[in-house]
Parts: structure tokens; C-alpha cells; sequence
């Protein structure tokens, strides 16, 4: 009876890890205020009452000691899944992720193994200002040895959340700080999603709009003004930024002709770059126009909200960009 | 609190001015929150006035402090302006920080107020340099570092004191250990068999423990520390302690019924720095009744013009978005 | 009398850090083991004999904390120049680096002001493996506030530095290891080039080469090659990543029709994707190829010579390349 | 050294053993390293045999190890392969890394050596992490975290002893001060009116400082901890003080000139450790002169082996480049 219910994504990835926690005993959380409290963004609520003060940690305030334990720990049995509060704190633990964790399988020769997950809440939209709304998937998905997730539903969630946790290999699983609220259907039963497959979540013929993460919402609503203009955009959305699923892009691009890449990082040397170089590239002959490219703003996020809200890219702007496609 | 007055009249007159002007900003704020025109995180300083006031009162105007996320009680104490605090919380473009920063990044450059910061321990590295460039300068200035407790489990601690104590910086590191970190209790997080000053003592550095509550008491040591510091005799470690009497921040339900009891709040707030001051300065006959009552007035006066300028200011241009992100 | 010597690129950023260090008595340098021994590539030899311990400092092995005390001294007063030993060791750095130095500036709303350089040891080649050996520009070109200088050549390593050094913002200044050695002309007097002007290394006319840093001689020699096959190539240095020249760069692209872009971080999500992007996008109906990418294998730098020297893009990779844009 | 034997005969020979092979290893790698056989960064760890000996004889098979840059001789006294670890060196695929790591990343995990570092200050995370690991699988392992006095300068040093020491972790910091980091004196770097070890003490862990050139010493000093953190004692502190008799590394010409006098580097071969204990063992009449030798003739042997097979091995395939990125 497969048993599937409404969830918002924190309860979605609450599920994800409470089923994990139960199914492998390797497993353990940690993170500041994740335990009693439960997390900022209550994502691990009842967690530790759940499963104890041994499998769900409460750390100190010490992101790069943290990401470090996780690393030992994971070369050595154990499968940490760390929570780093707001991804700006990975500045903090970026020798840890990038020099050890990202490196430790290839460097011994295939020796160590580091299964580990990191959460993180990413995007602005919180009035928080300019260091606790960055979304630096860019830069992680630019290490060889991590993997980068990016749900944008529940349903994503809790599929890439388990694949994530099941990984050999160092995992940054990246989640819209925005979107803890966003509903959607998820079973209850365990499935997995495979990291490097893209979905598409909306067909169409005539434009391809590739869309991350809390992207994906924009560019779905995008896609519905567009129907209304006689325009048919296809949603594609990544789900993972490494592997990435280029072929799945490309099927895309070369049916429709036209493409826009969406991505709430800063748009510079971000990961719009990558995809629209990639379907430059290899869709070359296919392309009837340019392929577009729309970021968050190149500037620290403001702190006043209208401000804040202009950085963040919307459905506006996706609307624009693809009218623009088609002359108009 | 001692029961010998041994600090002149203006001073203490200060102390209580700049205290309650805190308090009522903090008040004001949450206040405004609640409606919706403060914006942002909002971390208050409700409970631990006495840390800012008695260090910043002990500093000279061009000396540095470097804050935290908690950092309206620094700005004050440093004679920050609250209407411009106000506003900048409030997300205008009269703000410190044309509403761009907000309450983590609030800043008053001339002040010397280096800037609140959203980085648990974000100001151990800013205090340092300034402290450093100071000497460099030889400007005689003194740098203040405010840090919660739970910050002094970020490496970087470490680090700056290594050099700060290396290079004899005029630096004062000070620990406003208010019991909590976030949600998390103080010992839960952090190495309580041996006082976080241990901490700074394995650098060198001459530690003491406070009662973060008296405010006479944090200000001699500030200002011993300052002095030392000043005169060329390195860097100084202060842990004052003091409790959080509200939530982490506006978010936080229920004042923090997720970790505390009742009645540890209740027992708290007959604790608090500001009406035992009060009291305090009643009962050593340095202010009359009505004396206070006038400090009072001011205050409120105060607080009701920065209400009104920040309410009565613009939000930023959507042309300001790109702007100063170069020098 | 303009008297131009044949210097090293280290020779030349000494010059640089000396003539500066003479001219603004606010200027200091600080770097583990820059003082007394003259950094590990000799790079500041000689210089704390000339200046001074407190205008060249040795510092203890703690990289948060040594950038963390120049963003302190850049507020108030002082313009540091620290040496971040390898580029790798940034990851150490990052919050001090992303967090507060680059975005001081705008989260005061212009108050603040961070004049602070910090030079950096880049790149593969010394049998140094996977920690000693990254090139991360890619994510600091990434970070709206700060600048990206990458020198190709002493001229330009001499004349950018200065640049870099008054200018009142962060800037990374990324050094080539092994083009530490590399000799050219450079001129004894004072001369600044402005951050965000490119440089045509080599004129052409059939296909454009945008290569930073050591590339630019991969791309040149590569160059020398397809000149000999009747291919005219156009060497194209950014100079710097931020500010980018993005009209030079598109300049020579609308004439030539053809564009390889080349350089030595890791080519996913790395800085051959922008450059790419922005020709692919704003070139597009000037392009007659698909916009090529060459950029450091995706993989931890290994330690085994021939393994690492596959790891860094070559003459041969940019001349196949190139053939393979006119069908051949 | 002590003039009392008080450990058994196997263990004294296998400490000289180990001494003796960690040398002459050394040796060799230099040696081959001149003639462009070794290839990469090479740091020689000679003069300081004696604490990576005495604190992995002290250790069980299964427990764990983190190590650093210069790392070769922790590798050899966990009980590592030379022949292994001088193909890495060598950039061969028989290597210990398949020629992908190098020096600085030798490791062994089936023997708990889980990697030497190019981080100065790498392994900390790493070692407090594996005792966290051991601790929840409730296995009885002990971590030791070695690292050098420069290395005691990372802020990450910090934050891991205060989660060791909070969660009582089996975990044994053991700071190698040679005196040196890269070519900077210990106490132009670091606050030295302070011992290293008061950093450690400030988080409740016992500390000790041992002569680092004295094996039994050392051995002495890390059984207690180790044996103290197993028994659920939680993590301990050890300084070992001793000297780096080679420059930094093999760039670091004329073995140091710019930092230090002949004088000095003089006075220090003369109480280098291994001569030092082969002496202890003849004058204390442990073993005979014959003996030592035929001990030494073993290694030499050994050593003979691995330059065999260094020499004997093919460097990596091009197709090893993509291989071994993920698992
Ligand atoms: C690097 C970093 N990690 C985590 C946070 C989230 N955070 C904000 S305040 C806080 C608690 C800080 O505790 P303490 O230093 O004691 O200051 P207090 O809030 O008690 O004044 C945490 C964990 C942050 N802002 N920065
Ligand atoms: C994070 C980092 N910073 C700097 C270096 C460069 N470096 C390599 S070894 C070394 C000195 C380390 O000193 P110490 O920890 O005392 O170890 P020792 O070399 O004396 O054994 C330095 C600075 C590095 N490898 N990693
Ligand atoms: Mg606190
Ligand atoms: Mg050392």
C-alpha cells in the first residue's frame, strides 16, 4: 500500500533521516542545535528524542573541527551525515571538505573511503543579509570527489537525501532555506533517487529552461505564463550538479532549440556558466537562439528586503529572458 | 556590587544612561519586530547591558571594538547613534548601513565600532589587525573584542591570541559568556572544568572572570585591562558573565522554553544588571529618585526620536543594489 | 631613461612589493616564512633586510588568523599584502576571505573599506599532489567584492601588482609556481596596468585563445604550431578574472569566429565555463565553431609525474583542439 | 635516559628496530631522492626517530594514527611496509597510494594509519574524528594524533580538543616540537612563555613533556596515555621535544644555514636518538655489540628489499589519472 502523504521538504528530509537512522546503525547526525533543539530550521525535530544523544549530536560551534571529526569518522566505519547551519559556514570548513574529504579516496589510492553527508541550508529570502544567504554550490560542485545535490520537492528530497546517505563518497546535499515549507507528495515506504539522473519536471517543445533548486518552482511558474503566450518551456531540472546529467540537458536543448539556466548562486563563475557552456558547446548545431543565463546578482545579499528580493532570480525575469528568446 | 563609591558622578550617570538606553532600545526593537518594521534576525542584548556599557565606558572615542550578532548593546555603549541603528534594523537607507547591513552588520566606522558580524567569531581576526595596525600606527588605540561563549570554540580564537600575545597587541578579548549558544546550554558545548580564561592564560594572557551583571565590576576591569593594554603590556582576557533573559533571537518561542525552565528565568531576571544598578545607585545615594527618573526621560526621548526617524525614513532605491560592492 | 631588464616573474613581484613597500609606509606584508627565509620561493627575498620586521613579518602557520588580522588592519588604517603559501591553503581562509573582506564594503553600506591584497602560490607541475597543487580562481572570481588578478608574464606580474596594491578593494593575486622562472622584459621604473583591461598576447585572425596565467605561453606555443599549419591564432589574456574585459575578449572573437578558452582549474564549473558562456552567448552570431574548453583534468592533482603532467593543459590538447574547430 | 631497564627485551629491540629503520629509510630516501628516483616534496624526519617509535610501540595493531608531512616515520613504527612506502616515493604504482599520493599522503589503512597530510595541522580533525568512531563503536581503540609545534598554531587544534574533552574521547595528541616550522624558529611563531601542552591543559586534558630523544621516555609517556584513554580516561596531551637534524625539506639548502648555526645543528647530532639508545642499550648491556649489529644488518637488508622493489615497479598507467576520483 504505497502510503503517499503531503510532506513539506524539512518533514520530507526528517523522514529520510529518521528511515536511515533506523536502518543502519553506522549512522549518526551531526551539528550545532540540531539535537534538543532540533535544528534552526526544525528539520531534525524529535530526532533526538527518537534515537538518542549518541546518534543525534549537538556540537559546538566549531564548523571546521566538525566537518573534520566527520571526515575521521567516516574513514573509519562510521557514516556521518553533518549539518552546517547556513552553507555560508562552509567557508569555515573548506580545508576539511575540499582538502581532505573531496581528496582522501584518490589520494591514498583508493584506500580510504569517506561516506559522508553534508546538509546545508542555502538562498537568500530571510531578511538575513549578506552572510547567511549565499549559495555556493558552485564552488563545491567544482572539486572532483564531492557530489552535489539540489532537491527542489519533497519527493526529490527524501529520494536524493537517501542515495546521498547510501554514497561512498562525500556528499553536499544543498537545501533551499525557502523551500523547508514547499509541499509535496512523498511515500512513505523507502525509495531512493540515483544521484546523476535529471528530471523533467514539465514538458514542452519550444524553449528549455533549466532550473536548481528552488529555480525549479520559478521556472515552473515561468513556464505557465509563457503557456498562456503560446510558448511551451520544458523544465529540466538537474537535481544533481555533479554528476550532471548533460545528456538529459542536451535531449532537451536539441528538441526545443532554445535555452535558459537558472540558479539562485551569484551568476558570475557560477553554475549557469557551466550548463549554458556545456549546451553551447554540445547542442551547437541545435541552438536557434543564445543560450541564457540568469543568476543571483553579482553582490553580497542585501539586508533590506526589496533589495534581498532583486537578487533572487524570478519568474519575471524567466519570462523576459525567454520572450527575448523569440524576438519578442 | 561593591558598597564603596569610588567612581565619579559623570561616570556613573554615564553607565546608567547608556545601560537603560539598551534596554529600551532592545525593547523598542522587539516591539517593532513584532509589527513587522524591524526586519531581519533578531538577536537582543535584554540581560547583559552591563558587559558593553562597563567595557565601552572604559575605552577612549577612537579606540576599536568588534561586536557580534548580539551587538546593539556594543554599538551603543560606544556612543553609536540609536536613530541610525533604529533605522538601519528597520531596513532604511538612513541607516548605519544605508539598510543594506542590518542588525548583523551594523557599523560606525568613525565611532570605531568595526562592525557587528553575522560569523560566530567573526571579530576575533578584524580585533586583532586593528589592534595590530594600531601598533603599527603607533596610534596609542586600544582594540576591544566582544565574543560570546560560544564563539570561543572557533579555532580562530586560538589563532589570535597565539599572535596577539606574540606581537604584544593592544587587544582585550571579551567573553560575554551568557549561558546559552544559540539553543544549546554553555557547558553542553563548551569545556566548563576549566574557565574559558584558561584558555587565553595557556597564551599568556592575564585573564579575569567578572560578574557580568555589575556593572562597576566589568568596568574596572575593562579598564584595567585597557590600561595594561595601552601602556604597551600586551593583550588581556575578561569573561564576563552574565545570562541571556531573552530567546536566541525573535524566532526563538517561548524565551527559550526549549532548554530553560521557568523558574531558571525567573531567578535570572532578579538578577538583572539594570534595575540592581539602579537600585544600586539609589541605595549608595548617588542619584535621588528623581534624578534617575530625569536620566530616564532622556532616554525615552531619545528612543522616541530614533522611533520616529526610522519610521519616517525611505527604504533604499533599487539602484543601490549594485552599489558598493567595490570600494 | 626607461631601463627594462630581463627579470623572473618572482624577481619582478619583488620589485613590485620593494618599490611599493618604499612609496606607501602604510603597506606591510605578512606570510609564514616570508620574512628571514625569503618564502618558500624566494618570491620576498631580501625584503625584511630591507624593510624591516614590521614591514615584513613572518607569521605563525594559521592562515584564518593571518587573514583575518589584515581585513582588521585594511579597516584601520594599514594596507596589507599577505602570502598565502599555496592556494590550496585559501580553503583555511575562507570566511575571513568571502565572509568579511569581501563583503565589509557593502554590508556597511560603504563605510567600511578593505585595501588588502593577498598573493597566492597556484598550479600544478612540482610533484606536490593534490593539496599542493589547485587552482582556485574559479571560486574566487566567483565572489561578487572581491578581484581576481592571474599574470601571465614579469611586465604584466610587476605592473598588475601594483594595481592591486592601491587599490582599495581585496584582491587575490594568483601566482603561477611554475612560471615563477619565467624571464621577461620588465621596466625598472613605476608603471601600473589597470585591473580589468586585457591583453592580446598574439595577434590572429582564424581562431581566438583566451588563456590565463601559465597558459597563456600553452596558447602561444600552441600558437607557433598552427601558424605552421596556416592557422593564425589570437592569444587573448584576461589579466584578470574580476573585473573581466569582456568586450576584448568578444572583439576578437566577432573577428575570428572561433574561441578555445584555456585554463589550468578544474574545467567543471570552472573559469573556462564563464568565459565560455559569455562568448557563446553574446558572440552567438558571430561563432562559426562551438566555443571550446581545455581546463585542468577533473581529478585531485596526483603526485606521479607523468599522471600530473596529464593533469595540465598542454600544446597539444590546444592545437588538436583547434584543428578540430576547422573540421581537420 | 634512565639507568634502570624496565621493559622487556622483545620491546627494547623493536624499538631499535624501528629507530634504526625509520633512519636509514630516511637515508635512502634522500639519497635516491638526489638522484631523482624519489620524486615530489621530501620531508626527512631524521633526528626524530624517537618519538614516532616510542608512541607506536605503545599502540595496539588495530588502534589509529593520523600523521603529517613528515610523516615516513610514524608510517614504519605503526608497523607499515617500506618497501610500499619508498615506491610511493618513487611515484610507482606499487606504492602504498599507487603513486597518486606521494610522500605526503602515504597511508595504510588496514593498519590504522589513516594518512600522512599536506595540511599543517590536517590530522587533527581526522584522528579526534576516528576516536569519536571508536568510541561509538564502543571497539577500545585509541587514536594518536601526531603534529608538529607549527602545526599548534591551527585553530582546528582547538575545536578538536574541546569535542574531545567533552565527549572524553580515546584520543592522544602528540606535538612533535623540533624546533622548527619549515624555517621559522618555534618561538618566533609560537607564545613560549607558555608550554604547547597548557593549550591542551586549558581544556581539562592531563598534559606531559618528554625529552623526545629519549625512546624509552616517550614510550613511557604515551603507554600512560594511551593506556589511560582506553580505560575511558578520555583524550591526553604529550609534548615531545627533540630537533630536526635535515633542513625542512630536501629544497632547504645547506640542511638549514639560514636559520640556524653549524654550531647549533653540531650540538644536536650529538643527542641525536638513535645513537643515544643504541649507546643506552650496550652500556645498560641489553644487547651485545654483535647483536645491534646483526639487528642493523636486518634493516639493512630490508631496506636493500625496498630500493629492489622501488626500483623494480612500474610508475601508474594514464588511465589510473580518472581512476580512484570517487568510490
Ligand atoms: C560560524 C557560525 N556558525 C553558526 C552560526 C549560527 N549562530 C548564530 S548565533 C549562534 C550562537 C552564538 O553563541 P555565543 O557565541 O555564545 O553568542 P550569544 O548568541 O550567546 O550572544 C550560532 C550558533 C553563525 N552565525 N556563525
Ligand atoms: C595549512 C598549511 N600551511 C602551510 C603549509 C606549508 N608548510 C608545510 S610544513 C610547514 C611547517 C610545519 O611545521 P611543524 O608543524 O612544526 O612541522 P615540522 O615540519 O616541523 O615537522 C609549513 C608551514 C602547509 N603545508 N599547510
Ligand atoms: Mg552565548
Ligand atoms: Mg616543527
Amino acid at each position: 500500500m504505497p502510503d503517499t502523504r503531503e510532506l513539506t521538504m524539512a518533514e520530507a528530509i526528517r523522514e529520510a533521516l529518521a528511515e536511515e537512522l533506523s536502518r543502519d546503525p553506522t549512522l549518526f547526525l551531526m551539528g550545532e542545535d540540531i539535537g534538543r533543539a532540533g535544528g534552526v530550521f526544525n528539520v531534525t525535530a524529535g530526532l533526538q528524542d527518537e534515537f538518542g544523544k549518541d546518534r543525534v549530536m549537538d556540537t559546538p560551534i566549531s564548523e571546521a573541527g566538525i566537518a573534520g571529526l566527520a571526515v575521521g569518522a567516516a574513514l573509519t566505519g562510521m557514516r556521518p551525515v553533518v549539518e552546517i547551519m547556513f552553507s555560508d559556514f562552509l567557508t569555515l570548513a573548506m580545508d576539511q571538505i575540499v582538502n581532505q574529504a573531496a581528496k582522501l579516496h584518490y589520494m591514498t589510492g583508493g584506500q580510504a573511503r569517506v561516506p559522508l553527508v553534508i546538509r546545508t541550508g542555502m538562498g537568500a529570502g530571510r531578511g538575513a543579509a549578506a552572510q547567511h544567504s549565499q549559495s555556493l554550490q558552485a564552488w563545491m560542485a567544482h572539486i572532483p570527489g564531492l557530489k552535489v545535490v539540489m532537491p527542489a520537492t519533497p519527493y526529490d528530497a527524501k529520494g536524493l537525501l537517501k542515495s546521498a546517505i547510501r554514497d561512498d563518497n562525500p556528499v553536499i546535499f544543498l537545501e533551499d532555506k525557502m523551500s523547508y515549507s514547499l509541499k509535496g507528495p512523498v511515500p512513505g515506504e523507502d525509495y531512493t533517487i540515483p544521484l546523476g539522473v535529471a528530471d523533467v519536471k514539465r514538458t514542452g517543445r519550444d524553449v528549455t529552461l533549466v532550473a536548481t533548486s528552488s529555480m525549479v518552482q520559478v521556472a515552473l511558474s515561468a513556464a505557465e505564463v509563457l503557456a498562456g503566450e503560446g510558448v511551451s518551456a520544458e523544465v529540466v531540472d538537474p537535481r544533481t550538479l555533479k554528476p550532471l546529467d548533460k545528456e538529459a540537458i542536451l535531449e532537451s536543448v536539441k528538441k526545443t532549440g532554445r535555452a535558459i539556466v537558472i540558479d539562485e548562486g551569484y551568476l558570475s563563475y557560477g553554475v549557469t556558466a557551466e550548463i549554458a557552456a556545456i549546451i553551447a558547446d554540445e547542442a551547437f548545431d541545435y541552438l536557434d537562439a543564445p543560450v541564457k543565463r540568469i543568476g543571483g546578482a553579482d553582490v553580497p545579499v542585501p539586508m533590506a528586503p526589496a533589495l534581498e528580493a532583486a537578487t533572487i532570480p524570478n519568474r519575471r525575469q524567466v519570462v523576459e529572458t525567454a520572450r527575448g528568446l523569440f524576438g519578442r | 556590587m561593591s558598597d564603596v563609591v569610588d567612581l565619579d558622578k559623570a561616570l556613573l550617570r554615564q553607565l546608567y544612561c547608556r545601560m537603560r538606553l539598551i534596554r529600551r532600545f532592545e525593547e523598542t526593537a522587539e516591539e517593532l519586530y513584532k509589527r513587522g518594521t524591524v526586519v531581519g534576525l533578531l538577536h537582543l542584548y535584554i540581560g547583559e547591558e552591563a558587559v558593553a556599557t562597563g567595557v565601552c565606558l572604559a575605552l577612549n572615542e577612537d579606540d576599536y571594538i568588534t561586536s557580534t550578532h548580539r551587538g546593539h548593546g556594543h554599538l551603543i555603549a560606544k556612543g553609536g547613534d540609536v536613530k541610525r541603528l533604529l533605522a538601519e534594523l528597520c531596513g532604511r537607507v538612513t541607516g548605519y548601513c544605508r539598510g543594506k547591513g542590518g542588525s548583523m552588520h551594523a557599523a560606525d566606522l568613525r565611532l570605531g565600532i568595526l562592525g557587528a558580524n553575522g560569523i560566530v567569531g567573526g571579530g576575533f581576526g578584524i580585533a586583532t589587525g586593528a589592534a595590530l595596525s594600531a601598533k603599527k600606527r603607533n596610534s596609542g588605540q586600544v582594540t576591544v573584542c566582544f565574543f560570546g561563549d560560544g564563539a570561543a570554540n572557533q579555532g580562530i580564537f586560538m589563532e589570535v591570541m597565539n599572535m596577539a600575545a606574540l606581537w604584544q597587541l593592544p587587544v582585550v578579548y571579551v567573553c560575554e559568556n551568557n549561558h546559552f549558544g544559540e539553543y544549546t546550554r554553555f557547558d553542553e558545548a563548551t569545556v566548563a572544568s576549566q574557565p574559558i580564561g584558561a584558555r587565553a592564560a595557556a597564551f599568556g594572557l592575564p585573564t579575569v572572570q567578572v560578574d557580568g551583571n555589575d556593572v562597576i565590576a566589568v568596568y574596572k576591569a575593562a579598564k584595567e585591562a585597557v590600561d595594561r593594554a595601552r601602556a604597551g603590556g600586551g593583550p588581556g582576557f575578561i569573561e564576563a558573565r552574565t545570562y541571556r533573559l531573552r530567546g536566541h533571537h525573535m524566532g526563538d518561542v517561548g524565551f527559550g522554553r526549549r532548554y530553560r525552565t521557568k523558574e531558571e528565568l525567573a531567578d535570572r531576571w532578579r538578577q538583572e544588571p539594570v534595575a540592581r544598578f539602579r537600585a544600586w545607585l539609589l541605595e549608595n545615594q548617588v542619584f535621588s529618585e528623581s534624578e534617575l527618573a530625569e536620566i530616564e526621560a532622556t532616554v525615552e526621548a531619545e528612543m522616541q526620536e530614533a522611533v520616529d526617524y526610522a519610521n519616517g525614513s525611505p527604504v533604499p532605491d533599487l539602484t543601490e543594489l549594485t552599489e558598493h560592492v567595490y570600494a
